[in-house]
């Protein structure tokens, strides 16, 4: 373990990552019944990512997501009533229900959206961070993108631009070895995206994304990096997705077997996590208990928010689409 | 089949006769092969491939990376070599990536080439709303592709069509895009068992009728035959023409109607704004001028991206309701 | 400058107009800059950025790679984030590259974020036929913008209005492309030195006329104007209307000048088929039919890539010419 | 100098160079003198890279060229007169006159065009590459793009893409140091563009483009790889541009010093390859001399043929939008 880690710290990613996992849980099964409409991706079993990373990000730093984006989401501040107000498609949502999961976002928490555009996230976050460097914060842009995305030209773009402005963003690759159905080994003929960092002229550092302290660890010394104004990194965190890319059994396609599902399962980082802070005293069962209890309560008000909320109407249909009023 | 037929005609759903057409299409030729993301293990998400990779091996059915600048590319270097590539490009959304390899270099490669190159590549894509999938995974861009020389484009609104028009864009030595519809997909239709060609650049007449033409395209012919039911009601006889081919563009069967009817309404899903119903209409004022009785009118989506949320969803996209509003404002009913 | 005005209008080619706005926008807004390629050192491929970079330097006049689609989410991100980028994409031609950086994220974040983000974001492209750049690098595609909720699409067609299109568009908190034309870079207009805006969304009337209208986009303008004068020859009175905002596109104008000529012509340098032209068609004969003495007619570019040889690129651009004739046949005279 | 190649070959190397220099120059000349409309990119000063390449291609083997293609298709066996046909836009022009310059192609040569689109190439030689192997042919599938265009997503999406399918694929950068007016240091953080290679799992090589018995070698290893099924390889030429951007002196900015142009000329590809032939005895003055005046004839001859050409007509407008006639 880390030196200079606070046990708040440590009891913040473990909560963190409860809450992602629960709030993943409930979203699947409301999807399921047919409660939520639409396309749900789950996060459940890379949750150690988004809390590993997130913990060093404040409101004011800047993420971009993914179609997978809840678990950034909630890592980055957001919360469950209003998220599963958007799912609902409500107009007390996030986004008044005209982005659903794949477009969560909220600027005051710094969250430049989830994307239904593989690939769609770095060219934003690089445009933030450029804007950070320009106006002289010291803000930092993260954006996550899977091994699937790795291989859309907008990646490339996006990193060869922060390289070469020195920009403080972070490049955050969630590996979890498929994009959809297509196994990594079927998608790129390199297994380290990471691999790719030095062609753009910055470091690439692979990091086990099942330990949610190496993501800590890593994820510090990038952000530290870019906020330094030092550049970009790529980090790579090897992790997995336990449901299907859709939904949890989505199409019951089976491109993976079960024991290599269960192999993941068995290094589940909450599970590993937690028996590590049990031992370490930082946290008892009884704590631990109390933490699922929390989010179960925030899983409860947040569904009955949102099963309580109006839908949007006829006059929200053409809002939004520009801005109007005085210019600023 | 026989056992079908004994029982009636042999219907099958749209995403059965697009698997029956792309596995007819390689079995007839040897040098096709189907390239996209998740066709070949998944079968694609809409699960319109399943059994082909089965069928014909990984070889001619190719799972791609997530790169469709780099699929389009491939379509285009595999048709000019020697090759009939299917190139699939999951939602009709993300031909934004690779707008450049279908604009700039497939559309006008022959051109570019001065007839050198020959492009015998077919592209599968799916468009439109109805699923609740939002703003980039709903969307209806026939329009973009209609304005692109070099480029045939073709929207199946049935089993049928999808069937054969899928053959008929592999028969042909161009680029075809056949642009599919996502909320079509169970579908049924009468669809033979044996190849057949939907003709490229015909429309069809789906139902006659003398006092008012409805030309519709892709999922709105089905809106646009219930609208027109609604209206027999109303004592208004509704022509429907399913447009088929939006490149090339079957005038003829469309100035035909409104010569017949004096009167008409273009619907597509697609945003209204800007949308392919302007193309048809101007033609249509231009080449029928004195057999108006009334302006044409349009129905298509708001101009707004498409929203998430079930209920806003509902209000977005066009249907037998509005269209009927839009005739009835028409005649003045 | 008092200089100049001593000796009469104040002129400027177009392209000095562009240098001009920019960079009184630049001096106006603190978290303005320029991004593109090659526009700092060289100042643009068409020169229009010269000086700037060392007016203003390498923090606000930006040299990107060779990545369309980096450079448009460099204006994106910025733009959410506190700036007011202008973003440079030296050939329309090249928004192939990046259509899905503009389409599914440019013009619809503020909309899937229910409203969240603004997007002071201004994109400079530059489109047009004639100098023999052949098929990527003369094209007009004010049509795939225009279908795009979300962003707003201007076409100045001359100095003037190029730089007072490019103040509003800077000041404006949505993003707006302001489509250029390579061909009116040297023509000169009378252009105050001080800022001013054209009005986003309002046509202009260039020459007001009586029996004839004839909508003209970009540097077609100049081309009715001609026309105009050759038809006033022949007793044709024309009112000449420069389309100026496509979107949002100024009905109102449009329709009243229709309203009081009957006749109508639209003209584009665009692929007419599919062009937005027809959607102007599908308007007026919408708004004004019951004042239509005949079907309003439509000029542009062949069903073709623009093609090399200066013989026939010649035959392929719209023209005074073309116009003549086709106003001509509408009148039957 | 490499053991096993002939003198024929030494010779074909040198005489193929001194085409392209002598055709680039009078190409020049013409646009400067306004008998060549349009844009001329010329390639004068990286001619070692295409002669080294195409020493190893067929008439079967496809390539792919950019905006600065001349040098390419004359290596690829291109003759001067529907060459410089095409450059002044007449019918009897390599692509009837309706590409010109930007889009000199022709497929019985292999050419698939030269492009007008930065990072255009690419993805087209990796599906002719792909055509390739699907139709278990031998031939290989090379594309040429610049240093600025390696960071188009095009060429990420392509380079991964042959990579993973291990195709009969050769990736030639020429590396002329700048993207028009830009410099590479100011497009790309990275010195070596073949740095990119292990990205997507590929071998990655530099070597110096001004030599054209290098480039020979460093092709021939990459293409009988390729050839021999066993996948793509970058490999980045480290060359230099004398004229401009455009034509020959172009906009007249300056990028760039008069010393660093001086100093790339010292190394002149032909002039140095020509001091090694004289020393060597395979070349004499007399048959350096000749090779010149055979060029100074192909080119008499070729712009005679060009000017007294016919001019496309209205009825060819329209023509070669659509393939017409029977399907094949
Ligand atoms: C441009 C684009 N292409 C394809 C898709 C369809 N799609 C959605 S998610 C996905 C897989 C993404 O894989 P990866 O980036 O590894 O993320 P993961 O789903 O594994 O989290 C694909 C292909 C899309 N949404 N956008
Ligand atoms: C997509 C695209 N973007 C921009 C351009 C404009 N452009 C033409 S050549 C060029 C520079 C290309 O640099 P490089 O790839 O290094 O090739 P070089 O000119 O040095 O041979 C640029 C930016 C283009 N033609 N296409
Ligand atoms: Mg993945
Ligand atoms: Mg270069």
């Amino acid at each position: 373990m880390a030196k200079n880690i606070t046990n708040k710290t440590l009891i913040d990613l473990h909560s963190c990552m409860v809450r992602i996992r629960r709030f993943e849980e409930e979203a699947g099964k409301l999807m399921e019944d047919g409660k939520i409409p639409g396309a749900l991706h789950l996060y459940v079993g890379q949750e150690a990512v988004a809390a590993g990373v997130m913990a060093h990000l404040s409101n004011k730093d800047q993420i971009t997501s993914t179609h997978r984006g809840h678990g950034h989401v909630i890592a980055k501040g957001g919360q469950f009533a209003p998220m599963f107000a958007e799912l609902y498609g409500k107009s007390t949502g996030y986004c008044k229900g005209k982005g659903g999961s794949m477009h969560i976002s909220n600027m005051a928490l710094g969250i430049l959206g989830a994307n239904g555009i593989v690939g769609g996230g770095p060219p934003i976050a690089m445009g933030a961070a450029f804007s950070n460097k320009f106006r002289k914060t010291k803000q930092v842009a993260v954006t996550f993108f899977g091994d699937g995305a790795s291989n859309e030209g907008s990646f490339h773009e996006a990193a060869n631009m922060a390289a070469l402005y020195q920009l403080p963003c972070v490049f955050v690759c969630e590996n979890n070895g498929f994009g959809e159905y297509t196994r990594q080994t079927n998608h790129q003929a390199v297994t380290d995206v990471a691999d790719r960092a030095a062609g753009y002229g910055m470091p690439g550092v692979v990091v086990d994304g099942m330990d949610v302290m190496a993501v800590y660890e890593a994820a510090e010394a990038a952000i530290k990096r870019a906020r330094a104004g030092d550049g970009p990194t790529l980090l790579e965190c090897k992790t997995y997705r336990y449901y299907d890319h859709v939904g949890v059994r989505g199409m019951g396609l089976t491109y993976r077997t079960d024991e290599e599902v269960d192999a993941w399962k068995q290094r589940d980082a909450i599970h590993s996590f937690e028996a590590l802070l049990l031992k370490q005293g930082v946290l008892t069962a009884k704590k631990i208990e109390n933490v699922y209890a929390r989010a179960n309560d925030e899983i409860k008000e947040g569904v009955a928010f949102a099963e309580s909320s109006p839908f949007p109407t006829t006059e929200d249909l053409l809002e939004d689409v520009y801005f109007v009023g005085a210019a600023s | 089949m026989s056992e079908a037929l004994k029982d009636g005609p042999r219907m099958l759903p749209y995403v059965s006769a697009i698997t029956e057409g792309v596995r007819q299409v390689l079995q007839e030729q040897d040098n096709a092969f189907v390239a996209g993301e998740d066709v070949g293990q998944a079968g694609s998400v809409f699960g319109y491939y399943q059994g082909l990779l089965d069928e014909f091996g990984d070889r001619r059915i190719v799972d791609t990376p997530i790169s469709e600048k780099g699929i389009i590319g491939l379509g285009v270097g595999a048709a000019a070599t020697g090759c009939r590539p299917i190139i699939d490009i999951m939602f009709m959304d993300f031909l934004g990536e690779c707008m450049d390899e279908v604009a700039n270099q497939m559309a006008k490669m022959r051109f570019m080439f001065g007839g050198g190159a020959t492009l015998p590549v077919t592209v599968l894509t799916m468009a439109g709303a109805g699923m609740n999938l939002a703003a980039q995974h709903s969307q209806s861009w026939e329009a973009f592709l209609a304005h692109l020389p070099g480029v045939k484009v073709l929207m199946p609104s049935n089993a049928y069509d999808a069937k054969g028009m899928i053959i008929a864009a592999s028969r042909d030595d161009n680029p075809v895009f056949v642009v599919m519809n996502k909320m079509s997909l169970a579908m049924q239709a009468e669809v033979p068992e044996e190849m057949y060609e939907v003709p490229i650049g015909k429309a069809a007449i789906v139902r006659e009728g003398a006092a008012f033409s409805i030309f519709a395209m892709g999922r709105m012919v089905h809106e646009a035959l219930a609208a027109a039911k609604t209206l027999e009601g109303l004592g208004v006889d509704c022509e429907v023409v399913d447009v088929r081919s939006i490149q090339p563009f079957d005038s003829e069967t469309a100035v035909a109607s409104i010569k017949k009817t004096h009167r008409a309404l273009v619907v597509h899903e697609a945003v209204r704004f800007g949308g392919f119903g302007g193309e048809i209409v101007a033609q249509l004022q231009e080449e029928a001028f004195d057999y108006l009785d009334a302006p044409i009118a349009r129905v298509g989506a708001p101009f707004s991206p498409v929203p998430y949320s079930p209920a806003l969803e509902k209000l977005y996209i066009p249907n037998a309701e509005r269209i009927v509003a839009e005739v009835k404002k028409v005649l003045g009913i």
